[in-house]
């Protein structure tokens, strides 16, 4: 049911006018000392020029990588708790690619998959995401190779595709149709112009991947591939779809509050037992973890992968594991 | 006569159980590799690009397990590994370090020694470009600056992982009775870890930058960790990764060290 | 969930007066785990302590606050009083409400504050207190005293008649050091032979004293009450038992040209040799540098010779190890040489001699027998010079300090000379006469006034020798800085007291301090004068800076009283304040990376290395590991410790940690 | 090998004999003096008596001099010039302010890089060569007087053993000579106050000159201009003084070795002394 | 009108010096403001560096770090390492924008009790002149969704 307009490029101020006018905060990627960062923006001319992506990924707009959960204070005797209010801000995500666009729904089957998680909801309920199609891509970008693409739709409420002159608008969805009647006289007629997207190739095999995974468990190849591996957080924090968090409360005699912070299935301590016993005792066993979470755990109980290609784990790694690499070579040996 | 050749016939006649190098990676990128089979030896490279300090993975128990291994050196490479040295955590007989384009052996601490003797270390012009913008600003902006910098810090301790002097498998931030310093990643946790990391290395910081550039989001902690080791070396003379001998600052001293603000 | 009672107290007027206990005392009964929290006027009185005790078996008490005045001052009271009431002192903590509140701070809401807070500080800390047993360590009840001049045989006697066993070791072959080579001692002019040689006697024949002459420390290892000490018997070639000391091999022994150092090389000895008539024992031993058979394989007179064939030519270095409980160290000091100043003729001069020099010069044993002989050619010389400070207060010598003795014997010198020849000519030149003791200074005015020494005040600048007498060119500052040339025949210099040779390395092998002089170091100069920074080993006598008899002979009885004390109990129980590195079950075993960068930070060198090995005997991890008998619980360890592996009981991590979250 | 040279005043004038023989010495062991370019006076005994900052500021401006023309050593045979060079060397280095001060006097750059060296210095460094070029060995019982300025200040000069200098005693040897041990080897001589007080002069160096002779030296062996003019042309007073014949002559180093090296004496400057350099073997 | 800022003082004393120092101005009944809060350790050499950032994490407007004179250790050499530590973390502080003015060091003996008032007392007025350490209390909030 998209219905397609054309949004000139400069009609883009009338847009932003619209929504900030209708109260919402503006995240856009943005230039910073060479670096392409996630920043609140109010005019089409703060946004990143000619960018590739963000460093960190969008999802810090859902599941940011502190935030309190409750709070509690000690009286004389007595203890009384509160609950904390997630601070949902009605936000728009633009020009975030359409691989990270299309991570939310990972990040979703897991905080809705038992326990609705109220926080998450929140913010995702007022998150609106304009996602644009990449013209760029680099050596780490694999999402034709996960079911996305330069151009997918998935999870984006506005799709803009560059073309000549501006962007094609496909208006997806409800919100986007919300954001589209703010500012009526930005979306123009669709002439039908030429997409201009870049071209992914398609790197392996995922699904043969996925299968082949059922038998590779104890092989060998996840210890050779692991042997740099520092055992850091960073693919993880960067990771549109890395979902895991720890909870720690902060509280001195006279109270405190409890906060949910990511946390990585790469640190040495993420599954070490009280006792000091840990079931993933080495580098391999954690890096395995990695894999198979997202390419055979999740299509095994989601039906979807936990990864949508966009490289950023890649680019973040101190010791450059590619992932897509490492996934080739996986696929096929 | 080059690493790969050097490497082939170390693994060929078992001088070492492997070699830990550098091979290409993504995008024209440089990064460790370890060769265990003679014929594997043609991936290594090493050349300008090849940045990780590869001392860091001397202390993982993986390698030790293996034994005698051989390291694509530079500079900061032999400095990490005396300092490893000293602080026992590498045994003399069991690294061989390949120095210079990689052939020259350096096979005892003295012969490392000899070779850093031969070796200038100067600051990249980005790092020194900073530390004088921020020699020119007062507390409150330096203040400011920190502040700015290390709230883009998602604690993924990046860093931590990849400084080959950070090998404490039970580090203070991993201690929680008593929770020294906070876990999650706000203002406070992140100026605290930094704090923490860097005095931890005052005095051991051989000065590589891995830290640096490690860290995702681009902050220039390296800085950090350098100021505590040049303040230890301008006040005390010592320097890490000098000599196998253990020479720590912070647990030894002289009765007359100079200050002039104890009141 | 901790029981914890907290008594504030209002110390009769000094709380009450500023702070509001009873206010104190009820908000601190809303503090989470304090179950008790009452106020009373004086806690530390019976009453007060046993207010406590019942609290304890009423409330089932886990923990204690006394909230009263500054803990060193009561904390032992309140620790045993818990302890009476069945609960560990140390769960026991004091919240100082009077030294540090109520005398210094005025009666106000603030104030009152201030007492509540520093409760409160306490009350977290004892949430973390762990119950702790005192250190005990047993103690092996025998001494080790290492040297056997007059400091060590002092020290020895004195421990062995508090009934204790003693080994008395000494490196060369006869006990009596320095002291032996003594002709006349002041202030009294005693032979020296005759007060020392009863005392060298009774050493060698009390039942609880072990003598080991010709023997040196090889290795010591353990801690207080728990040395183990390895000693090197170095071979005599003589077999003592057999040996009756008749002297035979020494008299026929063909080889007499050897330089006597008992005699400071002015006599010479035999290859086989006692080093002086009243030797301790008097067993001689054969000097295997010079001896003919070991250095041409010929002679062997002296085995020939022997009536009881005790001549062992084989005989081998012997290692001996002890199980002791406490060291003195009464090693001694040496003298300078002449040949350490240039300005003299950098020792070319036979006729220069040393203090020691003199007094073998001087003694009836001596190699002149006691008549004045000058060593160039033996004539009797008319005018002998005496320098005092020669190196001794002179920074370019390396001995700014002032070796105390020489002023006195100098005198006694030239007392002697004029005892022996009355119509010689004595000069001293002096800067200053430090002659503090008892009769000290009236021993000078006699030499001045009775037997004419001349004393001229000034420093001598060159001593050269010409037509067979030595001009010693000076000056007389008294005579407005007069130059004074006299035409003498002998020169005695009154070199410095220095630490004796290898004293550094024996320090380091004991792990004693030592100063820049190679002094060893006192614990406290004016509190610990015979006690080192390493507990259980004492000093005595001139090893740890120059000192006269009298002033040894008190620091050997100190030592030894030192001794006595420790060895009065059998098990030596210490505050359990000391560092503990953690463990850890299997694979991790400890936090400790084994960096062992706490080892140096350890003043008290109570950090050793353990390896933990697998079953079959592979080793896994080095680990840290502190030697509670060594550790003083400073605690500069902890704060180095990167991985928190390490901690102080009583001021542990947490403990700190939590007191500091309450502020 | 070359080397700076600084003969300094006494050199061209009243001991031209040590200039002389220093040239010949060197030219004979192959070592080419550089003399440092427009050189000027190193204040001597004078100038450190009138002012400081002049008595550092004259030896200041020849280091600069040797430092432009890039020399990194210069041999001082004379020793009031070559105590005069390292004293000030020293003490600018030690103190950078009054360096830049003295700079400013002087009006040039002085890094302290040049080292002053006397000739003792430099012949030891020919130690193994000079027995191989002994023509006729300068068979003669000789005392070897190194007065003060040679090795004192010791802890400036470092140079020997201060009380018992050994160097010109092994030199000595080497070319032949029986060094005597005898006790004035460092005593003054009486220096500059052979002008001024002759008495004093003849008194001091009387002692030198009776003890050498006592000792059974055939000649005394100097390295210092005012040493020798002392020992040597004050003669007549000495003797005076002890009543005495003392013909005992005093050679310097350089001429003793080029001697020895069979360099003729009138090209070692032998003719100038006034006592003449004639060895009759010693009465004892 | 609101009250006016009294400073929160954390102080970190040795046991044998500088808190027997405080013991003494007790007995000596010399008054001074009571804004500090004594801790007692051991050495200076166990004032691990981490307790002082703590203590400011916890609200401290100003910290007073003191011990033996150097050469006085009860330990002999606790202070000469805590000395040490000091420097640096002093200088890493200052790089990293910390006030340094709110960190006093000194070293104070068991005989100098007016000395410990009178430290106490400057500490207090200066840093009540230097207002709140605001921006290091917010620190804990910021970056907390």
């Amino acid at each position: 049911m998209a219905d397609n307009f054309f949004l000139p490029q400069a009609s883009l101020d009338t847009l932003f006018a619209a929504l900030t006018g209708d109260g919402r905060r503006i995240l856009a990627p943005t230039d910073r000392d060479g670096r392409t960062e996630l920043n609140p923006v109010t005019s089409p001319g703060d946004v990143a020029k000619d960018y590739l992506q963000t460093i960190l990924s969008a999802k810090e707009a859902a599941f940011p990588k502190v935030e309190r959960l409750m709070s509690f204070s000690t009286g004389a005797g007595s203890v009384d708790l509160k609950d904390a209010e997630p601070s949902a801000v009605p936000t728009v995500l633009f020009g975030i690619r359409p691989c990270e666009a299309s991570g939310f729904k990972a990040l979703d089957a897991v905080f809705n998959w038992d326990t609705r998680d109220r926080f998450f909801n929140a913010r995702m309920e007022a998150l609106a995401v304009i996602g644009i199609g990449c013209t760029r891509k680099d050596d780490a970008c694999f999402c034709t190779s996960v079911g996305g693409g330069p151009g997918s739709t998935s999870g984006s409420d506005i799709l803009l595709t560059p073309v000549e002159g501006g962007f094609l608008a496909e208006v997806l969805t409800e919100k986007g149709k919300a954001m589209a009647a703010l500012a009526p006289e930005a979306f123009k007629a669709d002439p039908g112009l030429e997409k201009k997207v870049v071209e992914v190739p398609v790197a392996f095999d995922q699904p043969g991947l996925t299968k082949r995974l059922k038998d590779r468990f104890e092989d060998g190849i996840w210890v050779e591939q692991s042997l740099r591996c520092v055992g850091c957080g960073a693919c993880a924090f960067v990771c549109p779809t890395c979902v895991c968090f720890d909870i720690v409360e902060e509280a001195d005699a006279k109270g405190g509050h409890r906060l949910r912070t990511w946390d990585s299935c790469g640190g040495h301590m993420f599954t070490l037992h009280a006792s000091g016993h840990n079931p993933r005792e080495t580098q391999a066993q954690r890096w395995r973890q990695r894999v198979y979470h997202k390419f055979s755990y999740y299509p095994e109980r989601y039906d979807m992968l936990g990864c949508v290609g966009c490289g950023k784990c890649t680019r973040a790694c101190p010791v450059d594991m590619n992932l897509q690499e490492h996934l080739a070579e996986a696929a096929q040996a | 006569m080059d690493l790969r050749e050097k490497s082939r016939q170390l693994l060929e006649n078992g001088d070492v159980k492997a070699v830990i190098g550098y091979e290409r990676g993504t995008m024209g990128a440089r990064r460790p590799a370890f060769i265990r089979k003679a014929e594997r030896a043609d991936r290594l490279v090493f050349d300008e690009a090849c940045a990780q300090n590869l001392a860091t993975y001397l202390t993982r128990p993986e390698v030790r397990k293996l034994g005698r291994v051989a390291v694509a050196a530079r500079p900061d490479t032999l400095r990490a590994i005396l300092q490893l040295m000293a602080e026992r955590q590498v045994k003399e007989e069991n690294v061989l370090a390949l120095a210079g384009d990689g052939t020259v052996e350096l096979g005892t601490a003295q012969a490392i020694e000899e070779h850093l003797a031969t070796c200038a270390k100067e600051l990249p012009a980005r790092d020194r470009e900073i530390l004088d913008r921020l020699s020119r600003m007062d507390r409150a902006q330096r203040w400011a600056f920190w502040q700015a910098e290390l709230s883009r810090c998602v604690k993924c301790y990046a860093c931590r992982n990849s400084c080959p002097m950070c090998y404490c498998g039970h580090c203070t931030m991993d201690c929680n009775r008593p929770q020294w310093v906070p876990v999650a990643s706000h203002a406070l946790g992140n100026l605290e870890y930094h704090m923490v990391r860097a005095m931890h290395l005052a005095g051991r910081c051989v000065e590589c930058g891995d830290c640096g550039r490690a860290c995702p989001v681009g902050i220039p902690i390296h800085l950090l960790t350098f100021n505590c080791e040049e303040s230890v070396h301008l006040q005390f003379g010592q320097r890490a990764g000098a000599s196998s001998k253990l020479d720590y600052a912070l647990s030894t001293f002289r009765p007359d060290d100079k200050e002039s603000f104890i009141r | 969930m901790s029981r914890i009672g907290v008594f504030t107290c209002h110390c009769g007027e000094n709380i009450g007066a500023t702070v509001d206990c009873a206010k104190v005392a009820e908000r601190t009964r809303n503090v989470p785990g304090v179950v008790h929290s009452v106020d009373y006027k004086y806690m530390c009185s019976d009453p007060g302590q046993s207010m406590i005790k019942e609290a304890i078996k009423e409330h089932g008490l886990t923990g204690v606050v006394v909230a009263a005045c500054s803990p060193r001052m009561h904390e032992p009271t309140f620790r045993n009083a818990v302890e009476e009431a069945g609960l560990n002192p140390y769960l026991c903590e004091m919240a100082n409400l009077r030294e540090h509140c109520s005398w210094v701070h005025e009666k106000n809401d603030a104030t009152t504050d201030k007492a509540a807070d520093l409760i409160r500080v306490m009350v977290e800390k004892v949430k973390h207190n762990t119950p702790l047993h005192p250190i005990r360590v047993p103690v092996t009840k025998r001494a080790l005293v290492l040297g056997g001049g007059i400091a060590g045989i002092q020290a020895a006697l004195d421990i062995a008649n508090a009934g204790h066993k003693v080994v008395l070791v000494e490196k060369s072959p006869s006990i009596g050091g320095h002291m032996s080579q003594l002709s006349e001692t002041f202030p009294t002019l005693d032979c020296s032979q005759c007060i020392l040689t009863p005392r060298m006697v009774e050493a060698a024949r009390h039942p609880n004293i072990t003598l080991m002459t010709y023997a040196e420390l090889e290795k010591l290892e353990g801690f207080i009450g728990n040395f183990k000490a390895t000693i090197r018997r170095k071979a005599r070639q003589v077999d003592e038992k057999l040996c009756t000391g008749c002297g035979l091999c020494i008299t026929k022994c063909p080889n007499k040209k050897i330089p006597d150092e008992f005699n400071e090389g002015l006599g010479k000895r035999s290859a086989i040799y006692v080093p002086f008539p009243q030797a301790v024992p008097n067993k001689p031993v054969i000097d295997k540098t010079n001896c003919t058979f070991y250095k041409s394989g010929k002679c062997k007179v002296c085995e020939k010779m022997c009536p009881t064939g005790a001549i062992r030519f084989d005989q081998q270095d012997e290692l001996v190890t002890l199980d002791v409980g406490a060291i003195v160290l009464a090693t001694g000091f040496k003298v300078m040489r002449t040949d350490k100043f240039p300005e003299y003729g950098y020792g070319k001069y036979a006729d220069v001699i040393d203090g020691l020099q003199f007094e073998r010069l001087a003694s009836a044993s001596g190699p002149t027998l006691g008549v004045m002989k000058r060593p160039s050619d033996g004539k009797e010389p008319e005018t002998v010079v005496f320098v005092a400070c020669s190196g001794s207060r002179d920074r370019a010598k390396g001995v700014p300090y002032c070796s105390k003795i020489c002023c006195m014997y100098t005198a006694k010198h030239a007392m002697l000379y004029k005892h022996k020849m009355h119509h010689g000519k004595a000069y001293v030149f002096y800067m200053d006469i430090r002659s503090g003791g008892k009769d000290y200074d009236e021993f000078v005015r006699r030499a001045i006034e009775e037997d004419d020494v001349k004393y001229i005040r000034g420093r001598v600048s060159r001593i050269y020798e010409e037509d067979g007498q030595l001009i010693v060119k000076g000056a007389d500052t008294l005579m407005g800085g007069e130059p004074v040339e006299i035409k003498a025949d002998m020169v005695v210099l009154a070199t410095a007291v220095q630490a004796q040779d290898g004293s550094e390395e024996l320090a380091q092998k004991l792990h004693v301090s030592y100063d820049p002089y190679h002094f060893f170091a006192e614990s406290h100069p004016k509190l610990k004068p015979v006690e080192t920074n390493t507990a259980g080993i004492y000093l005595a006598g001139a090893c740890q800076a120059p000192r006269d008899i009298p002033e040894t002979v008190a620091q050997a009885s100190g030592a030894a009283a030192k001794v006595a004390a420790l060895f009065s109990r059998d098990e030596l129980t210490r505050e359990p304040v000391v560092a503990v590195v953690n463990r850890l079950p299997a694979p991790t075993f400890s936090y400790c990376v084994g960096c062992f960068l706490c080892q140096s930070a350890c003043p008290y060198q109570a950090i050793e290395a353990e390896e933990i090995r697998g079953r079959d005997g592979t080793l896994i991890k080095t680990l840290a590991k502190v030697n509670a008998g060594l550790c003083q619980g400073c605690g500069t360890c902890v704060s180095t410790c990167r991985t928190k592996a390490i901690d102080i009981q009583g001021f542990s991590n947490e403990q700190i940690f939590a007191e500091l979250m309450t502020l | 090998m070359k080397i700076g040279y600084y003969p300094g005043c006494s050199l061209l004038g009243s001991s031209r004999e040590f200039d002389e023989s220093v040239r010949a010495l060197a030219q004979a062991l192959g070592l080419e003096l550089v003399e440092v370019p427009d050189w000027s006076c190193c204040g001597a005994s004078s100038a450190h008596v009138l002012d400081h900052r002049l008595a550092l500021a004259l030896p200041a401006r020849i280091l600069a001099q040797a430092e432009a023309a890039g020399l990194t050593e210069i041999l001082a045979p004379c020793a009031a010039c070559y105590n005069r060079l390292a004293t000030a060397r020293d003490t600018l280095e030690k103190d950078p302010a009054l360096a830049r001060d003295i700079e400013a006097v002087i009006g040039q750059p002085v890094t302290g890089n040049v080292r002053i060296v006397n000739v003792l210095e430099v012949l030891d460094r020919f130690r193994d060569v000079i027995p191989g070029r002994i023509a006729k060995p300068f068979a003669h019982k000789v005392a070897c007087y190194y007065g003060c300025l040679l090795v004192r200040p010791a802890k400036v000069l470092k140079f020997d053993r201060p009380e018992d200098p050994r160097s010109m005693d092994r030199l000595m040897a080497a070319a032949g000579a029986e060094p005597r041990e005898w006790n004035f080897k460092t005593e003054c001589c009486g220096a500059a106050f052979s002008v001024t007080r002759t008495d004093l002069v003849a008194k001091m160096s009387g002692k030198i000159v009776a003890d050498a002779v006592r000792h059974g030296a055939e000649a005394i062996i100097v390295a210092c201009p005012m040493c020798q003019s002392n020992l040597d042309m004050r003669r007549p007073e000495i003797n005076a003084r002890l009543g005495a014949e003392h013909t005992i002559p005093v050679l310097f180093i350089t001429q003793a070795l080029g001697l020895a090296m069979g360099i003729d004496a009138t090209k070692l400057g032998l003719q100038r002394h006034m006592v003449p350099a004639v060895m009759t073997p010693a009465a004892v | 009108m609101t009250e006016p800022f009294e400073p929160k003082i954390t102080a970190f004393v040795c046991n044998w010096c500088t808190y027997a120092g405080a013991d003494l101005t007790g007995t000596s009944r010399i008054k001074y403001q009571s804004n500090v809060r004594v801790l007692r350790l051991p050495c200076t050499g166990r004032i691990d560096f981490m307790l002082l950032a703590k203590a400011f994490a916890r609200g401290s407007d100003g910290v007073i770090v003191s011990g033996c004179h150097p050469n006085d250790c009860h330990y002999t050499s606790g202070n000469y390492h805590a000395r040490r530590r000091w420097m640096i973390y002093r200088d890493l502080m200052d790089f990293m924008g910390i006030d340094t003015r709110r960190v006093t060091f000194s070293w104070v003996s068991a005989a100098e009790g007016a000395r410990w008032a009178e430290l106490v007392n400057e500490v207090t007025t200066s840093v009540r002149e230097l207002g709140p350490y605001t921006e290091y209390k917010e620190l804990a909030l910021t970056g907390v969704e």
